[in-house]
């Protein structure tokens, strides 16, 4: 009798945490969403599928199907803090293509299916989740940053699936090498970054002369630091040599900040996290410095602002993208849609801090598709290492990397959003432009 | 004394057998991953219970495995070292680690040895985390992978890569198993028991406590570094936080579900857990052949919301906590007593109703 | 100079997180590994109370120890009650409840970076030197949170009744001590702090699924290098752990800051593992 | 030269000096008792002896060789068996396994022969379990051989702890109040059995309160806090007026 009293005890223990976690928080009310995204197009598939071939549709005899597309990120663990709204993203671009009548290529029309799986920040887990996928069927994945997915590349090279990271750090790992013929980029990751970044630094802040950098351990490694200079010749900036690393979980960010301010650099940049970098900039400001500060990590700024405090908040830029009204007109249409279907799916939050990584990589495998005029991973391949240009969600975007992974076109240069902080700006900071690049 | 031990036994030939054949016939990439993150927490759950029985509860048990895969990893990426000498020296540097940490704490009892290993394990994968030479927080990337170190016999046996992976791992967890059930089972056994009931009375008798100690510690971390050292060659990618305080909760876990009564507990252990544990994995995967519309609706659903899994795990990690004492494999048992007790309210209810009749 | 105020607070809040784990170590006998998700939660839980529902941060966090109480007492119930003597069953649940907690604030955690409102903002500079107002806020409070305890457990009656629990339970019961409430009493507390702590270090440095993990080894090695049934040794250990893990942040770039720390505590244990002021409980 | 001897042994813990000084040897096949009152510091004696105790100072020589730092493991493999005053057991273990698993040392087989289960392996495990039922015959409990210990009636369990020693084949067995808590007729059946020790060749050392053990002693040492207070025949003993005293306090 004991016993069952301890059970219903640990049971009601269990039902105490699990609706305080629950009940008050927007957010997680927010993951539980995609089950009705998920469900009703999946519902709405196979209604198509039953509709018989031959009920002549008006415009073209297309043919229907659907295709399944595989989503490999950490939803769980450490890492879920980046890759979260590269699920509810790269869901809400499945559901904005299959509203607006599927995707066609040929003469098929394509429902999209997604598949979606969880690395949970751990590299066993994340093998497991890629090998169920291949089961699963999917042709074409979209993955989490570079460094992770390279345990799990020669899974996906031998069943013949393209898989394309939706941002590649620093391809330190050698994700984009020739032995993975299939492997691509749906983000130029940090090539793309340093370079907005700097050109936002010329463009913004023209009396900025020096830089130091300043990241995590596993975003920047020393070797990179001749990369830098190559990106900050164009403008003149010089790149100190002193590198200011921090460890990804540190507790306390004031012994970084005296670094900074004793290099002595006009500003200190790198694609640190939100927290990290909001934590760093308030230790800086703590020590009176007006250092500026360059975050090319691809958050909004107003998250960054959250850990910074706003007194801290001023003379600094980030790269996130904007989604209040005023700025949308500068966004390219299809970002401003998407970024509503985000919004009305997974709640305002999910759509305040957008990034578009996932969503832009899944999209750039479509155009591909179309360019291929198959849905074969070796067509599309080819169509990709074509090169040239396309409309990606972020406008103009430019085909290439050879020379910086030396694997011929398999990743992009696509325009970065600028967001300047501005204490006397509404919100305290100021939606700039977006700047177009195109990486070598 | 006999009629149990072979009882065990056969169970035991079963488990092989079947685990033997069945990645034969699901030969899906996933059912093979899952057989072998099966066999992989059964090595770890059974190298526990060696310690478990001479009176400790080790904490370290990830560690040790995180150590045996770092040594065969890095062996193999900076001197190309082969893998049938990369995976015995992981194991080899397991044991000698483990011996050095353990004996420390050898001597001490339950919670101090518990607390001590702990601190020990967490310490070991910390240093690998500050070392750049093991990669940092990035993990040590490219390890030579097995399956192509494998691809030759793989060709000979006609077997897919992964699955000349998984009879690899299969052979090698075999060969600890078989360390592990002749150490019980054979007079060290006896004499590790007999430490754990009285460490006073074992040292009059002759046995040295340290030495035995550390004779469990040692056999538990080579078969930790063993498996850690071949599954570092198979998941090509290794980071130290897959070493950590959750692997050797969750190896804890394998065993205690599956109940220390007998040798075959910790399997059963490992077999249930791990199965609930990739569930989410396992469905996603099954989704792509089957073709009942409802079932691959649930898997995406699943697939989708797997952050929930963990809920699942945590509550017949409770259920067994509260109502089976003996753990999975104590289950026949829990029923006798359970009927047992109720016949013996029975009875008193009778005599109660027929004294006062 | 600034390495002292960072080393003071970090120690303050070792010793409150730890001090509720101690009370169960040296009260009941037993070790409860889920300290750490608790300590996790109740950052959550105050986060969401003020971000999300609006609620002046102290308020919140008044709250969360309450709950977080009423959770410690749920905890001696269902768990410490029922095994005390069988450490098996407490370590299954406790990872039980690890994984809860840990499952909660994955889902919680989302994209959105959290992060608890500071308590206290503004500088003001003492000696020169320029000190933000919430680590003097937080190291008061933490301080006085600490001084009440020590008052309770060492002037109080039910200090006394703690004391005579911990020495024999069976021998305080027999004196007609009520252990059970005495033990939940012990736990509430003891939760209740992590909760504290827990939201301390929200606001300081913000929530993350792994603050659990890092806390609980801190704590659990706090507590064994002060050595059983000692609880003012746990306020040296506790500033020790302080002062090496700013020095080490300060002196080792990358990992090698969070990995020396625990390192050198590792040493010292192994000098000393029964604890430097303990007794042979 | 004598079996066992001891020379200035003292043990002090913190203030209290629990030995002082005694010099104290036993010649090979006596039966000789180690007697005093409660508290008077006998346990200490065996604890000092096994090495489970480190003297504060004073040497403990054994068969030639000084044993003082000696630890219980090598202590038991020169040979001395010993029971304990609070007689623990292996009690998941039955009575015949408790017996079995004392034949560590004699006949030891290394590691790796039990391990792979080698012939000398073997052949030891057939000869302990024939010698460990006459161990068990010899002390009459072969009617109790496969029950748990732990659920004996504490005479058998008493008996059991002196079977375990006696299966690690000693020259020296140092019996901790064999006789405590036993009925009359179990008192009877030990002292025969601890008196046909030394046909077997086995020197006992006895600490025991019960007086019936003085029949079978050929000597005593008395001892009362720590002091050697008597040394000679169990006829002598009864006489000696400080014995007395001790014992019954005052003069007869």
């Amino acid at each position: 009798m004991k016993k069952l009293i301890a059970l219903l005890l640990a049971m009601a223990m269990v039902f105490a945490l699990v609706s305080c976690g629950s009940s008050s928080a927007p957010a997680s009310s927010g993951a539980a969403a995609p089950a009705e995204s998920a469900a009703p197009a999946q519902d709405a598939a196979p209604a198509q599928d039953a509709a018989p071939a031959e009920d002549s549709a008006p415009a073209e005899a297309t043919k229907t199907d659907t295709l399944k597309v595989g989503l490999m990120v950490h939803t769980t663990g450490w890492f879920a803090g980046v890759d979260t709204p590269n699920y509810n993203e790269f869901n809400a671009m499945v559901k904005f293509i299959n509203d607006n009548g599927g995707w066609t290529v040929g003469d098929t029309t394509y429902t999209l299916e997604a598949v979606c799986v969880d690395g949970q920040s751990d590299y066993p887990a994340l093998r497991t989740a890629a090998m169920s996928l291949v089961d699963s069927g999917v042709k074409f994945v979209v993955e989490t940053n570079d460094f992770w997915v390279n345990s799990c590349a020669d899974v996906f090279e031998d069943e013949g699936i393209l898989h394309a990271s939706a941002y590649c750090v620093s391809n330190a790992t050698g994700y984009l090498i020739p032995e993975n013929p299939l492997a691509f980029t749906g983000s130029d990751g940090t090539v793309g970054d340093y370079q907005a970044c700097f050109a936002a630094l010329h463009e913004y802040y023209p009396d900025v002369k020096s830089v130091v950098l300043a990241n995590d351990d596993n975003g920047l490694s020393t070797e990179s630091l001749d990369l830098m200079r190559s990106y900050a010749a164009p403008y003149d900036i010089e790149v100190l040599d002193t590198m200011v690393i921090y460890p990804g979980d540190t507790t306390d960010y004031s012994s970084y900040a005296k670094q900074i301010v004793d290099s002595g650099a006009d500003a200190f940049m790198g694609n640190g996290s939100p927290d990290a970098y909001g934590n760093l900039l308030k230790a800086v400001r703590a020590l009176g410095a007006d250092t500026v500060m360059a975050c090319a990590q691809g958050k909004p700024i107003s998250m960054l602002m959250e850990y910074a405090g706003e007194k801290a908040s001023y003379n600094g830029f980030s790269l996130g993208t904007s989604s209040r009204e005023a700025d949308q007109a500068k966004n390219p249409q299809m970002l401003n849609d998407l970024v509503q279907v985000v919004a009305q799916e997974y709640g305002d939050d999910a759509a305040a801090t957008f990034d578009g990584a996932a969503a832009n990589t899944l999209y750039m495998m479509l155009l591909m598709m179309q360019k291929a005029g198959s849905v074969e991973p070796k067509d599309v391949a080819a169509a990709w290492t074509a090169g040239g240009q396309v409309e990606s969600i972020y406008g103009t975007t430019n085909i290439g990397g050879t020379e910086t992974y030396g694997v011929e076109n398999h990743a992009i240069g696509h325009p970065r959003p600028v967001s300047v902080m501005n204490p006397d700006a509404e919100g305290g900071w100021e939606f700039k432009d977006w700047i177009e690049i195109s990486i070598p | 004394m006999k009629q149990p031990v072979l009882k065990g036994k056969l169970s035991l030939l079963i488990l092989c057998v079947l685990f033997f054949v069945l990645p034969l016939a699901l030969n899906s990439r996933s059912w093979v991953d899952l057989f072998i993150t099966i066999v992989v927490n059964m090595v770890g759950a059974v190298a526990l219970r060696l310690i478990v029985i001479s009176g400790n509860l080790s904490f370290a048990q990830g560690a040790f495995m995180g150590v045996g895969a770092y040594t065969a990893g890095m062996l193999a990426v900076y001197l190309n070292v082969p893998i049938w000498l990369s995976i015995p020296a992981g194991a080899i540097m397991a044991t000698i680690v483990g011996l050095i940490t353990g004996w420390p704490f050898a001597r001490l009892k339950s919670v101090y040895f518990s607390m001590g290993t702990m601190f020990m394990g967490q310490a070991l994968m910390l240093m690998i985390s500050a070392w750049p030479l093991a990669g940092g927080a990035l993990g040590l990337q490219r390890i030579p992978s097995l399956t192509s170190a494998l691809s030759g016999v793989a060709d000979v046996l006609h077997l897919k890569g992964y699955q000349a992976c998984y009879y690899l791992i299969f052979l090698l967890a075999l060969f600890c198993l078989v360390i592990m059930y002749r150490m019980e089972h054979c007079r060290i056994g006896t004499t590790l028991r007999a430490l754990a009931q009285s460490e006073e009375v074992a040292a009059s008798i002759g046995v040295n406590p340290t030495f035995y100690r550390l004779l469990a510690v040692g056999t538990s971390c080579f078969c930790m570094g063993l498996i850690g050292g071949v599954q570092s060659h198979y998941l090509t990618t290794i980071s130290y936080s897959s070493y950590g305080m959750n692997t050797t909760l969750w190896i804890i876990m394998y065993m205690m579900i599956g109940g220390t009564g007998k040798f075959v507990g910790p399997l059963y252990g490992a077999i249930v857990i791990s199965i609930v544990q990739g569930i989410a994995n396992l469905l996603t995967s099954l989704s792509g052949s089957s073709n009942n519309e409802s079932f691959v609706a649930f898997a995406h659903w699943l697939g989708a919301n797997s952050a929930y899994t963990p809920f699942l795990t945590a509550a017949v990690l409770l259920v067994v906590a509260y109502l089976l004492p003996g753990g999975l494999v104590g289950i026949p048992d829990t029923i006798r007593a359970n009927r047992a007790r109720r016949a013996e309210k029975k009875e008193a209810a009778e005599i109660a109703k027929g004294g006062s009749k | 100079m600034q390495i002292v105020i960072n080393a003071l607070v970090l120690g303050i809040m070792y010793i409150l997180a730890a001090l509720g784990f101690a009370f169960i170590f040296n009260m009941l006998g037993t070790i409860n590994l889920g300290h750490g998700a608790l300590y996790m939660v109740g950052a959550y839980l105050c986060y969401y109370l003020c971000a999300a529902a609006g609620i002046n941060n102290w308020i919140a966090m008044i709250i969360s120890a309450a709950v977080l109480a009423v959770v410690g007492l749920l905890l001696e119930r269902v768990m410490f009650r029922l095994f005390l003597d069988n450490f098996d069953r407490i370590v299954m649940i406790s990872v039980g409840i690890i994984t809860i907690c840990q499952t909660i604030a994955n889902l919680l955690t989302g994209s959105k970076a959290l992060v608890i409102p500071s308590y206290a903002n503004g500088l003001t500079t003492i000696f020169g030197m320029s000190i933000s107002n919430e680590r003097l806020v937080t190291f008061g409070v933490g301080l006085l949170l600490l001084l009440a305890t020590l008052y309770v457990v060492n002037y109080t009656a039910l200090g006394r009744q703690m004391e005579a629990v911990a020495q024999d339970r069976l021998g305080a019961a027999l004196q007609g001590i009520n252990t059970n409430r005495v033990s939940a009493a012990v736990c509430a507390i003891g939760v209740g702090l992590a909760a504290v702590a827990g939201c301390f270090m929200g606001a300081y440095l913000g929530l993350s699924s792994s603050m659990g993990d890092t806390m609980n080894l801190r704590i659990l090695m706090l507590v064994m290098l002060a050595g059983a049934g000692s609880m003012n040794g746990i306020i040296i250990t506790g500033t020790v752990m302080g002062f090496l893990d700013a020095i080490c942040q300060m002196a080792f770039a990358g990992n090698a800051g969070s990995a020396v720390p625990i390192i050198i505590i590792v040493i010292l244990l192994l000098i000393k593992p029964k604890g430097f002021f303990g007794h042979d409980a | 030269m004598h079996l066992l001897e001891t020379s200035g042994l003292t043990k002090r813990f913190g203030g209290l000096t629990v030995m002082h000084d005694l010099d104290f040897h036993i010649d090979e096949g006596e039966i000789k008792g180690f007697l005093g009152p409660n508290g008077a510091g006998k346990s200490t004696f065996f604890n000092l002896i096994t090495g489970v105790l480190m003297p504060t100072s004073g040497h403990i020589f054994y068969a030639g060789n000084e044993i003082t730092k000696a630890k219980p493991h090598q202590v038991a493999k020169m040979g001395i068996g010993r029971t304990f005053q609070l007689n623990p057991l292996f009690g998941d273990f039955t009575v015949f396994e408790n017996v079995t698993a004392a034949y560590h040392l004699r006949p030891h087989s290394t590691v790796p022969q039990v391990f792979f289960n080698s012939k000398v392996y073997k052949e030891n495990e057939k000869y302990i379990a024939e010698s460990a039922d006459e161990v068990l015959e010899f002390l009459g409990l072969t009617h109790v051989r496969n029950e748990l210990a732990k659920n004996l009636p504490h005479g058998y369990q008493k008996i059991l702890g002196v079977a375990r020693a006696l299966a690690t084949k000693p020259k020296l067995l140092l019996l901790d109040e064999p006789l405590g808590g036993m009925n009359p007729e179990e008192i009877d059946f030990s002292i025969k059995a601890i008196s046909k020790m030394r046909d077997k060749g086995i020197t006992v050392l006895v600490v025991e309160h019960n007086m019936q053990i003085l029949d079978i002693l050929d000597s005593v040492t008395v001892i009362s806090f720590g002091e050697k207070i008597f040394e000679g025949t169990p006829e002598g003993m009864r006489q000696d007026p400080t014995v007395i005293s001790t014992y019954f306090g005052g003069t007869v």
